[in-house]
């Protein structure tokens, strides 16, 4: 297989006393969607977040196509072709949405002083991806802070796509979108995938994470529990270690194994 | 993908909206209707002096000066950040250039950049305190405006010998190339050709009452233009809004945002010291307290003018109206005959006036609740 | 007549709320229209924005303080050109003529602090501290100055904000920390006046040191009169205020104007004057 | 069956030009779980403000256990026994997990000056609840703004539960839970829903609203398309009701039935 | 439900933390290492009459002063909310004050009660029109800044017949009961004994030196104390910081922002006039430039003591120790031998300083980077 894109090494984090990341160790390859899953407050987002530049590390090592790396700010990741959707989303809530999709890559026209923002081009392409992923906004000037929590998701995830380089981090890009929108969004997965991108997508939901994965590496409680390839593992044995190991053969009697 | 219909050009969850309605909702445009109000009552109220060219001049000029700071301090506040210490900046950077030219006898073409560079680099050692330490600007420029003001004191008296007004300023650049730039009036020419054909008012002896445009205000005009063009129109306006609505997502999305505020923090710095020249010129001396609580009035100015105080959120030709109605307000009174007395009393009346009918009227025409 | 005064202290600073009592009697007593104008702060730039407003309404005549020449002599010498008749007061004596004021009436700053200096000097005071509660505000510092000239002996100037309670502290302080100290100059009565006569109280040297200071207010009056202050420096801003407006309205109906300068103090206000003075200074008109 | 305890009555909400809901109606009854579904921007979110006072409705009437009522205020709403989970959670990021959780409603010890709040209590609660959603804080004093999304969604889960007094309103509860907590939460509504509360349940999860759900009203852009009852309407239908009606057949043969 | 073993007792993935690290992570305690610096530069550099009692006694009743102000204004700002007409209000209440015992010759069982009613009238104003209207709270304090301060200069021209003072404030409350209460100083019994028994210093006359606690450090200490009290342990003091921190969140979870807001103006206007009365009746005397800018100085002491300008954030006990450190730095380079022309310079430093050092010590000792 091919050399990863971008490799971490024993990643540590701490926070004050708090020790989030406790020795993390991930690779992504060209091609290849690499599935973070894990049980609430496991560490997934801290761990991405070292990955596109936000959090340094406490401890570990980063080694991107081939050199080692320590991105100072996550505009240098961005630069090195490292595009993230964060749980949060960073949106600005009260920017319109066309100007929080090239929030920091605005696209330009003419030189030197009538160098300007390209509303128009913006603006057309933001509707354009929206459309794409199933969402007909009213307008690029509305206020991401009046969009509904699945338009805004979709937003930065639009975003996160039309600028994606290299690497693409997907942090629960599905928690609050529509059936529709999933599937669009999962279908953009294996599309860009397709295209030689590696993603990261860090899912809650077993059957969206089997259903595009190619590898699948399971935190618990700021460790690895491991990583296993697609048709490796079953669903259960999935859900199993997701849930940190536990048991729950209970519930699933009484609910009738709806999760 | 999934084939929509195409719905977005005849959405039936819009109602068609007035054009009135989408312009009360740019913030730009949002303090006219306080200027409306206010012009309105001076209009009913004084002398009609007030509305003549010279009378009209007469408060821009005012408000001019005070737009200058106010223009950058609204850039700076919708990055996020506030600087206390322009108004001390006025009186620092006069005596650095009061000094250039009177004790160094520098022309202006090096004197100006000199005392811009200086104001820029302490703006931008705020910037980087405030970046650096994560306290809030506001403390840390505090700290600015009492130390710009104090050394201020401390330079003049070493500089004079023991005064606190340095003078003899507007002999020193007389004759310089670049005074015109920054001092008296511009279209002279044309304003005595007017009073020549009786077109504008004129003394007894022919000179116009009005001998030209003071140029405070062509640069406040300017500034304006420059700094809205700058908001909307170029990747930069949106870095600042971006830095100023939310720091931390701002970054996340690569918005270089330390290096945007060091900028802001550093124009409005500039701001104040081209400010500073041109009074300096203009009055011929300065003094320790030249500028004396502008940082305030400058705050004032952009938030009457629709700026959020917690960033993010503004504009600079709302900075703009929001000098134009500060400085008619504070001017307005002198042609009216109420008791100075009650000039306070009237101020403060004033201001909420206008922005509460900004306000209401932005409401009322946009449906908003 | 309508005469427009232009002055660079506000309206709430008891000094020249004493000037503008003295406008308004004016207007009273002659008939006159007058309207009193000050900017928000001591404020050169702004004050001689309002001096030409003041000329825009073609008034009778308008008196000015001219506390910086340099900054206000273009606006003066507009109106005047315009054929406005000025008169200064307060401040600006040595420029009025060369403005083209008609005459000042006033009292000059700076030999009046040197006037109470000498006087301090003469009372036996060896070290003194000025209180400026605005530095940087030029005529201030220049009653600092005359001080420090006349008194002869070891001076500094102590800031202060115009908070009386923190004035009192500072004042306590410095004398604490100086033992030595036995004068003490304020530039206002009400602001600084009082509340050192108070700090000197406060560490029971009353009558030791010697507390003195420009401008009049009732309280400080009494501290004179009891003997636990030395004196107030009268410069009768009364007189500021009423004798420019009268003399404008006078010009403007029968052309008539006195020769030359009103000098209108310095008048040091003793224990034997005090008495009589404190219920005129508790109306506003001293 | 019983009478409703909240009612809903062609709900008009516009947003200056934007019509968000345009009539809308809608009832939930005591021991019920009445699952509110739709595709992104429907105006699910808006139609639950409306029922827990956040916004007024322009148009339309609610009766509240028989009176017709208009809340003014969300206390007023809570006062009544509505208590709901807003998308956004409405969390306080710079305070404490405890003192989020009894935000507005804290329990106190003692009489007259000496009433204060009870902290042992508050934070022993908050523990406690916390644990039974299968979330282990390590303290009850961490700032909200540093959990995990997963572990910020569970306590305003717990917190609504807690105090959930007639009608419990979830808004996408589970988006950012882990498998566990998920099972968890179910398992609640469950619960809560024997004791006799009226539970709203929105969710983009058609397993889950199956599990849980006795109704199903699907919201399609600010209008109702129908209500259905549990066992009336298959999973495929619901689906594509969800989805606005439109095909996914196509997204579904790529993906194998994912979604 | 499920059978998790309990982890949470002993959790792997939280490192022990000193106590000296836990301490410094609460907000209330932030302030100390600003406090130990600057006295640890006063002890090095001032004459050491400062740290005598009745130098210690005569830096800390401005700081009383300021802080009874800041407390209050602390509170508001963590409620989110400013209110920059506390100053105006100081001289406002005051004039009311003054003519409730001089003009009208109340009591103060009553005028004291009728002062802090009227204050806290004006303070509800305020905050419904900020809750009406949505507009900053900013703005509208700054016209009532403006005006209060006008209605103080017109009103006490009224009451007076033209004078700006009014005088014989401590004649009329002579003899009241209630006045040990509001001025002078506490504790004189036990001083003039410490006095005689020789612990204290005295005069020669043998009176002591210091005559007793002067009673506004009792209003600041108690003051203090009640708001912390509050903040930390009552429903009331989450509901503020759950206002200030974010309103919609907050009114989303039923806290009624709206009545905590418009309790929290009107405390601060009731803690201006609490500070107008003791002012009053020690300097015997009222003017129209009472309290002149204290609002400013109060959000300074506010924000030293840890408070966020954009709210939900700070502590009371933080206000408290900002106070002594604005009053020690104000007062203290009058014991050093400086030249006080540097005044503003160094106290424009040393609040930078104080403010850096809290920050640099609290990051260090908690480890957060
Ligand atoms: N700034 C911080 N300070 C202290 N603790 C933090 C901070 N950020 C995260 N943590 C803690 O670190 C742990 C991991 O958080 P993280 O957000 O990475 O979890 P996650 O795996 O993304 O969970 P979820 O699935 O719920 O999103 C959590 O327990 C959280 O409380
Ligand atoms: N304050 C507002 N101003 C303008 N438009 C708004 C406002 N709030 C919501 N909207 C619009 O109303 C529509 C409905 O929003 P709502 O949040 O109710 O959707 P939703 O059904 O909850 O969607 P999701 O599943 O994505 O959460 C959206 O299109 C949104 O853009
Ligand atoms: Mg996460
Ligand atoms: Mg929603």
């Amino acid at each position: 297989m091919s050399e990863p894109i971008i490799k971490l090494d024993q990643i540590e984090k701490h926070f004050g006393n708090v020790i989030a990341l406790n020795g993390v160790s991930f690779d992504v390859r060209a091609g290849e969607c690499h599935c973070l899953l894990g049980d609430n407050g496991a560490g997934k987002s801290t761990f991405i977040k070292t990955m596109s530049g936000v959090h340094r590390p406490t401890r570990g090592t980063i080694t991107f196509e081939g050199r080692p790396m320590s991105f100072s700010s996550p505009r240098a990741a961005m630069e090195a072709g490292i595009a993230t959707v964060f749980q949060d989303l960073a949106m600005i809530p009260l920017m319109s949405v066309a100007r929080n999709f090239f929030m920091g890559r605005e696209p330009t026209r003419g030189w030197g002083l009538t160098r300007r923002f390209d509303v128009e081009k913006a603006n057309a392409i933001t509707m354009a991806e929206m459309k794409k992923m199933g969402i007909n906004l009213r307008g690029p000037d509305q206020a991401v802070g009046t969009l509904s929590g699945g338009e805004r998701q979709t937003v930065a995830i639009a975003r996160a796509v039309h600028f994606g380089a290299k690497v693409l981090i997907l942090d629960e890009p599905t928690s609050a979108l529509g059936v529709r929108q999933t599937a669009n969004v999962l279908a953009t997965i294996d599309k860009v995938r397709a295209q030689g991108v590696g993603v990261v997508f860090i899912s809650h939901n077993v059957r969206h994470a089997l259903a595009v994965g190619d590898r699948f590496t399971v935190l618990n409680r700021g460790k690895t529990l491991g990583t296993a390839r697609r048709g490796e593992i079953t669903s259960e044995q999935l859900q199993d270690l997701m849930a940190g190991g536990q048991e729950l053969a209970q519930l699933e009697s009484t609910l009738g194994g709806t999760v | 993908m999934t084939n929509t219909t195409d719905t977005a050009s005849v959405d039936e969850r819009i109602k068609a909206e007035p054009l009135l309605a989408r312009l009360m909702k740019r913030p730009e445009l949002g303090a006219i209707a306080g200027l409306v109000l206010v012009t309105g009552f001076f209009l009913a109220t004084a002398s009609e002096a007030m509305f003549s060219l010279s009378g009209v001049l007469n408060f821009l000029s005012p408000a001019a000066q005070l737009g200058i700071l106010a223009i950058a301090a609204s850039l700076l506040m919708i990055g996020g950040e506030f600087d206390l210490s322009i108004g001390s900046m006025v009186a620092f950077a006069g005596m650095i250039f009061g000094a250039c030219v009177v004790n160094l006898g520098l022309p202006l073409i090096l004197s100006i950049p000199v005392t811009l560079a200086f104001a820029a680099l302490i703006g931008a050692a705020n910037g980087l305190i405030v970046l650096r330490t994560g306290l809030p600007s506001f403390i840390v420029t505090l700290a600015g405006l009492f130390m710009l003001r104090g050394l201020s004191l401390v330079g003049l008296k070493w500089i004079t010998g023991g005064s606190t007004q340095l003078r003899g300023i507007r002999e020193a650049v007389e004759g310089d190339l670049l005074t015109p730039l920054f001092s008296g009036d511009a279209f002279g020419g044309l304003f005595a050709w007017l009073a020549q054909a009786g077109l504008i008012e004129s003394f007894p002896n022919g000179t116009p009452k009005v001998p030209g445009i003071p140029v405070e205000i062509l640069w406040f005009v300017g500034l304006a233009l420059a700094a809205t063009w700058v908001l909307l129109r170029t990747p930069a306006g949106n870095w600042i809004f971006a830095a100023g609505g939310d720091a931390t997502a701002a970054s996340n999305s690569g918005v270089p945002v330390r290096n945007v505020k060091i900028a802001l923090f550093m124009l409005t710095a500039a701001c104040a010291a081209l400010l500073a020249v041109m009074q300096v010129m203009d009055a011929g001396s300065t003094d320790a307290r030249r500028g004396f609580q502008k940082e305030f009035e400058a705050i004032i100015a952009a938030v009457i003018g629709g700026c959020l105080l917690t960033g993010g959120y503004g504009s600079a030709i709302g900075a703009f109206f929001g000098s134009v109605i500060f400085g008619m307000v504070v001017i307005g009174l002198t042609y009216t005959s109420f008791d100075q007395d009650w000039f306070q009393v009237f101020l403060g009346g004033m201001l909420l006036l206008a922005v509460i009918f900004n306000n209401a009227i932005r409401k009322r025409v946009t449906g908003e609740r | 007549a309508d005469i427009i005064v232009v002055a660079h202290g506000q309206a709430n600073d008891p000094f020249w709320s004493v000037v503008k009592n003295g406008v308004e009697k004016a207007a009273k007593d002659t008939g006159a229209n007058v309207e009193f104008r000050s900017p928000e702060t001591f404020d050169m730039v702004a004050m001689s924005q309002m001096i030409d407003a003041a000329a825009n309404q073609s008034p009778d005549g308008i008196v000015v303080s001219i506390p910086d020449a340099d900054a206000l002599g273009p606006s003066i010498q507009r109106a005047v050109a315009a054929g406005i008749p000025v008169i200064s007061m307060n401040s600006g004596s040595d420029v009025s003529k060369s403005l083209g004021a008609l005459l000042h009436v006033g009292q000059d700053e700076e030999s009046a602090g040197r006037a109470a200096g000498e006087k301090l000097a003469e009372m036996g005071g060896k070290k003194g501290i000025c209180i400026n509660q605005e530095v940087g505000n030029v005529a201030l510092d220049l009653r600092c100055k005359g001080f420090a000239a006349g008194f002869g002996g070891e001076t500094s100037v102590l800031p202060t904000s115009n908070d009386p309670t923190e004035i009192e502290a500072k004042v306590r302080a410095a004398l604490e920390a100086d033992p030595g100290i036995d004068t003490v100059m304020a530039l206002g009565a009400g602001t600084a006046g009082e509340p050192a006569v108070a700090a000197v109280k406060s560490i029971g040297k009353s009558g030791a040191i010697r507390v003195a200071t420009f401008d009049l207010s009732a309280s400080f009056l009494e501290s004179v009169k009891a003997g636990d202050a030395a004196f107030a420096i009268d410069q009768q801003q009364f007189l500021q205020g009423y004798l420019p407006v009268a003399f404008l309205s006078l010009y403007a109906d029968y052309g008539l104007m006195p020769g030359g300068n009103v000098p209108s103090g310095p008048n040091l206000i003793t224990a034997d004057k005090a008495g009589q003075v404190v219920e005129l200074s508790a109306q506003g008109i001293r």
